[in-house]
C-alpha cells in the first residue's frame, strides 16, 4: 500500500499505524503521530486502519522558540 | 513569584531552545538563566534517527519545565493537531500557542489563534498564546479560556525590543491580573527591563541568547534584568521630570565666590 | 572590574547618599546596591551642630569607600576651594567635580569645570569631572590630568534616562580606554542597563533610589540592571534586526494543514 | 573684631583663626575652614590672623549626590 | 494624486468635523487644510430639532465630499445599521467603518470590523476601515473587499504620534499598492510629516486641529506637512548615517592654522 | 519673521550649497525652497581658476542673502582670519562660525569658538555660531555678542535628526528671544517640522537637500515642513494624551446593538 | 401604542413608520430610521407596520471623527 | 624669492603682495589673501611687504554647508 510518510512516498504491507510505524523501523524513542492532519493518539495506533494515499506523520521532540 | 495555571515559579524568565551552536551551550545558558521553564517544538523524524530522544534527554537533564510550541501553524486545524501531538510528546498540558500569518513576519493571525485557543482550551489544554497587544483580541483568548497571555515585544528574532510600549502598556492596564509574557523581540537586557518595568510578568527569550556572542553570559544578563525590571517596578520608581533639580541640598552651602 | 584611578572594585555602581527619608533607609540602600563607592558633599555647620560627624560616622559604618562632591559651585575658584575642604574632611585624593552653569539645569559649566580639572589635578588631586558629552570639553578634561569622566545621563534629578544616547555612544568610541560613569538622569533600571550596553563603565546613582518608594530594593534593582547591562555588552548582543526571522526551526515541520 | 562666620555677621575676640573656632565653639568634630574662599588647612589654622571682616567659612561633610 | 476608490483628489488630508468651538470656526478650519474630504457622524435626532440639517448645510457650503463614520459602533450588527442610515443621510457608498472594542481606547475590534466589513462590501459600500496595523486583519479586510485600510496612528484623541511605526511599516510594505489613511493619534505637524515619509497615502485628523488654539492655522500647519512628508519620500532621502561627513568640501581649504 | 540680526525674512528656511550633483540643479533647488539666505564657503584658488568667480556668479542671480562659513577650521585663530577673507569676498559681515574639534564628527570645539566669537563680534562682525545645546556656552556666545546661535541637530551629514531633543527645549526656554536656528543633522521633512515645533526659528539644510534623489523636490518639502512646524508651534498644539478618547460625541448615539 | 423612540417609551396612534414619524413631528429635514436595529429604507417606511414595544431609531447627521 | 603659495613652494621676483599676485596670474575675479596667517585686506595688498619663506594664501568662494 502506498501511503505518505512525512511527505515522501512510500510502500508499507502492514495496514494498521503500529504495524505500518514498526516496519518502517520506528521503534523506541519518543515520536508522535499524525494521520490525514488529525493526531493520532499513542493508545489508539493499534486500532487506526491505514489506507491507500493516508498522509502519516512521524514527529519528536526538537529544540524550538 | 509567577503563576503559571497551576505552577507558580521563582524565575521570570522562559528560555527557547533553538539556534545554540551546540547542545552544551544550551545546556550552559539555561543553567545560567536560572529558566524554569524552556520551550521546546516538534519536527518530523525519520525512522531511527534518535535526534529527538537525544534532544529530549538534553533538556530532562536540564530539570526544567518544557512548554512545548506550535511554531510554524497558520491554521488553527494545524495548531490543533501540532498541540495533540506536543501534549503527548512531553506529557504537559501546557502549549505555547503559535498561529503565524506569513513566515516573513511570523505575525500572529488573531482569527486562527482565537479558534485555536478555543478548541485547545476545550480540550483541557494550559494554552499560552503568541498574540499581539491587541486588546480586543486578549479578551477573546481570556474568553477562550486562557489563563496567560503571550503578546510579542516585536517579531520573533528582530532583537529590537518593545516596537510598541504604548499599546503594550494599554493591555497591561487593562487586564492588570491576567499573567503576561512579553515574547519575541528582545535583543538586550535592557529591552527585558523596560518590559518588566511596564508590569509584564515574565519574558520569553531565544535568539538574543542563541545568537550572542557568548550565550551563557547572555542568558545571566539577562535574567538579572529582568528581576532588575521586576524590583525596579515593584519599587515604585520616581517619575521623569522636565526640569533638572539638584540632588545635594542647596541650604546651607559654603559661599566661596 | 572597573578602575578608578589607582583603585579597582567590583561593582559598577555608585551611590549618592542625599534626599533618603532616613539615615537607616540610606544605610539600608548602600547595603543592597553593594555599592564600592557613595558621594558624599559638604555644607556649613554650626557649632556644636554635630550632624556632620553623624553622617560621618554613618558612612564609615558602612565600608565604602567616599567619593565628595562640589556640589553647587559655580566657578573654578569656588570648586578648588570646595575641593580642598572636602580633601581634608574625607581624606581622600578623590573629587568629584561639579561646576555647573545655573540652579535651575544644574548642567556643567564646561569652561569653569576644564579650569577648575587643571588646577586640581595639579595639586594632587584625582578628579572625577561631571561633564557632558561634549567630545572637546572631553579632551580638555583628559589633556587636564583627568583618568575618570562622569558624563551626565540627563539634568541631575530628572529621571528621565539618556537625552543623548548618540552623542554618549560618540564619547565612548572616541576613548575606549578611560573610565567612563554615567553621573545623573537615570530613574529606572532600564536606563542603567542602557547606559552598561552603550559600554559605559560604572553608573552614579542618587535621586532615583533614594526618593523611590523602596530605596532598599530600587538600590538592589540597579545593581542588577548595571551588571546586567555590563554582561549584555561583554556577551556580545544580537544586531537588530528589520524583519522577523522563525527561532523554530523550519526544517522538517510537519505538513498539517 | 567683627567677621562674618558662615554668612553672618559675628563678634570675635581672637584674632587667630584656631582660637576664633574654639572661641564660637567648633570644638571636636570634623570640620574644614575657608578665609576669604581660600582653604586653610586644619594646621595652618594657628598662623591664621584675621582681619576686621573676613569671611569665615566653616564646614563639614553632608549627604550628597 | 490619491485614489479612493474610483475617486482621485489632490489634497492628503482628511479633516473631521467634530469639537470645534463653532461652526464658523470648523468652516475656516475645513478651508485651510484644503481637505477634500470631511468625516462625519450620525445621531438621535429630536422631532423638530433641526441640527442635523443645519450640519448637513454647514458641511454642504464646505464643498467638500463627505465620509461619514460609524462612531460608537461595537458589534458588526450596530455598524452595518448606522453604515446603512448613513449612506441614505449622505447619499454617498463611502462608509469609514468604526467598530471598536470599548470606550475607553477606541481600539478597532478586528472581528466584528471584519464581519461587517464584508457585510457592507457586498452590499455595495466602499468600506474605509478604521484598524490597527495587524497584517492579519489588514489580509482579511482586503479580501473582504476592502480598497482602502484607516490604520491608527496611536487611539483616538491621543495626539502622541504613532506609537508603532515599525509595525506600521510593515504594513506598508505588505501591501504597497492600497490606499493606506493613517488615522487617530496624530496631534502636531511632525506626527503627520512621519506618517507621510512611511509612504501612507494620506492622513485623517480631527482633534489635533480642532482642539488646538487656533484650529484654522493649525490645520493649514498639518496639510503643508503631509505635502512635505508626501514630497519627501518621493525626492528619496538620504539615509541616516551614524557618523558625521562635512558638507563643505575639504579639499583646497586654506592652511591658517 | 524671523529676525537675524538687522535683517528680517520671511524664510525660515537656510540652504547650504554644497554637494548637489550641479550648479543647474542647485538652482533650481534654492528656488524650490523659497529660502533667503544660502551658505558658503571659501577655499584655495590657482592663478587662473575662474571657478570662484563662477559660483559667485551663479549665487548672485540666485538674487538671495549669502552666509559665509569658517567650515573645517580648528582653531579660533584660523576661524578668524577665514572669517576676514569671506568678509572680503561676500561683502557681508555675516559669519557662520564653525570651529570643530575633529574632522570626524565635526562638533563644535565651544571654547575655540567662544574665543573667536569675541574677537569677530569685537572687529564688527554679525557671528553665527554652530554650537551644540551646551547651556554655558550658549551664554558665553552671548555675552560675546552674538544675536543668532545655532545649535546642531545632529552631527553635520548624519540627517539622523534632532540628537538631544530635550537639551534643545531647555536651550530655547533658557533664552527664548534669541533667534536660534537648527543647524546640521536634519534628514526628512519631519525632522525639520520637530525642530520647529521645539520653537526654533529656523533650520539650516545641506546634504538632506543636495543628495536627495530629488533634491529641488527635497528642497520644497523641507521648506513646507518647516512652515507646517512653525505654524503649528504658533497654533498652540493639544498635550498628548495617555488614553484615548472618542472624538465623535458619544451622547446621542443610536442604540443599534 | 407603546413604541421605544430612542430609548424613551413613546405613545404613538398610527401603526406604521411613515404615519407615526409624522404623527411624533418628523417633517422635513434629513432624518434616517431603523426599527428594531434594524435599517428601514427611507420608501420602505410606508410599508412598515408597527407593532407594541418595536425600537425606533431616529438618526441625523452630526459631526464626526 | 621663495615663498608658499597655497601650500605649495613658489618663486617670485615680486616684493610686494599685490606685484607678487599680478606675476603668479591673478588677476581679476574675486580672490582673498592672507600672510602668514593673517589676512591682509585687499587695499593693504600694495604695502604689504613680502619675506622668503613667507605663506600665501590666496581664497576664492565656494560651494558650502
Amino acid at each position: 500500500m502506498r501511503i505518505i510518510l512525512n511527505g515522501a512516498e512510500t510502500e508499507v504491507e502492514a495496514t494498521r499505524l503500529d504495524a505500518a510505524l514498526a516496519e518502517l523501523g520506528y521503534a523506541e524513542g519518543p515520536f508522535a503521530t499524525a494521520v490525514n492532519q488529525s493526531f493520532v493518539h499513542r493508545e489508539k495506533r493499534g486500532e487506526t486502519e491505514l489506507e491507500e494515499g493516508d498522509r502519516i506523520e512521524v514527529v519528536a521532540p526538537l529544540q524550538g522558540g | 513569584m509567577v503563576r503559571f495555571y497551576d505552577v507558580t515559579l521563582e524565575s521570570r524568565l522562559m528560555l527557547g531552545t533553538a539556534q545554540y551552536p551546540s547542545p552544551a551551550v544550551l545546556a550552559a545558558a539555561v543553567e545560567a538563566s536560572g529558566a524554569g521553564i524552556v520551550t521546546a517544538s516538534i519536527r518530523r523524524e525519520a525512522a531511527g534517527e534518535r535526534s529527538g530522544a537525544r534532544f529530549w534527554e538534553l533538556v530532562r537533564r536540564l530539570g526544567v519545565r518544557v512548554l512545548p510550541n506550535t511554531a510554524g501553524c497558520h491554521t488553527a486545524r494545524e495548531a490543533v493537531t501540532t498541540a495533540q501531538m506536543a501534549r503527548e510528546l512531553f506529557d504537559t498540558p501546557w502549549i505555547k500557542l503559535e498561529v503565524v500569518g506569513d513566515e516573513q513576519s511570523q505575525h500572529p493571525d488573531p482569527f486562527e489563534l482565537v479558534e485555536a485557543a478555543r478548541i485547545l482550551s476545550a480540550d483541557g489544554f494550559q494554552v499560552f498564546p503568541y498574540c499581539t497587544e491587541d486588546l480586543s483580541v486578549a479578551e477573546r483568548l481570556l474568553a477562550a479560556g486562557c489563563e496567560v497571555l503571550m503578546p510579542w515585544g516585536a517579531p520573533i528574532g528582530t532583537g529590537r525590543g518593545l516596537s510598541n510600549p504604548y499599546g503594550l502598556r494599554m493591555l497591561r492596564a487593562a487586564y492588570p491580573d491576567v499573567t503576561m509574557v512579553i515574547d519575541a523581540g528582545i535583543g538586550r537586557p535592557s529591552h527585558a527591563a523596560v518590559a518588566m518595568e511596564l508590569g509584564f510578568d515574565a519574558v520569553l527569550l531565544n535568539t538574543a541568547v542563541a545568537k550572542a556572542g557568548d550565550p551563557a553570559t547572555m542568558a545571566r544578563a539577562m535574567a538579572r534584568a529582568i528581576e532588575a525590571g521586576r524590583e525596579g517596578y515593584e519599587a515604585d520608581p520616581i517619575e521623569p521630570r522636565d526640569m533638572a533639580e539638584p540632588s545635594s541640598p542647596v541650604m546651607g552651602r559654603a559661599f566661596l565666590a
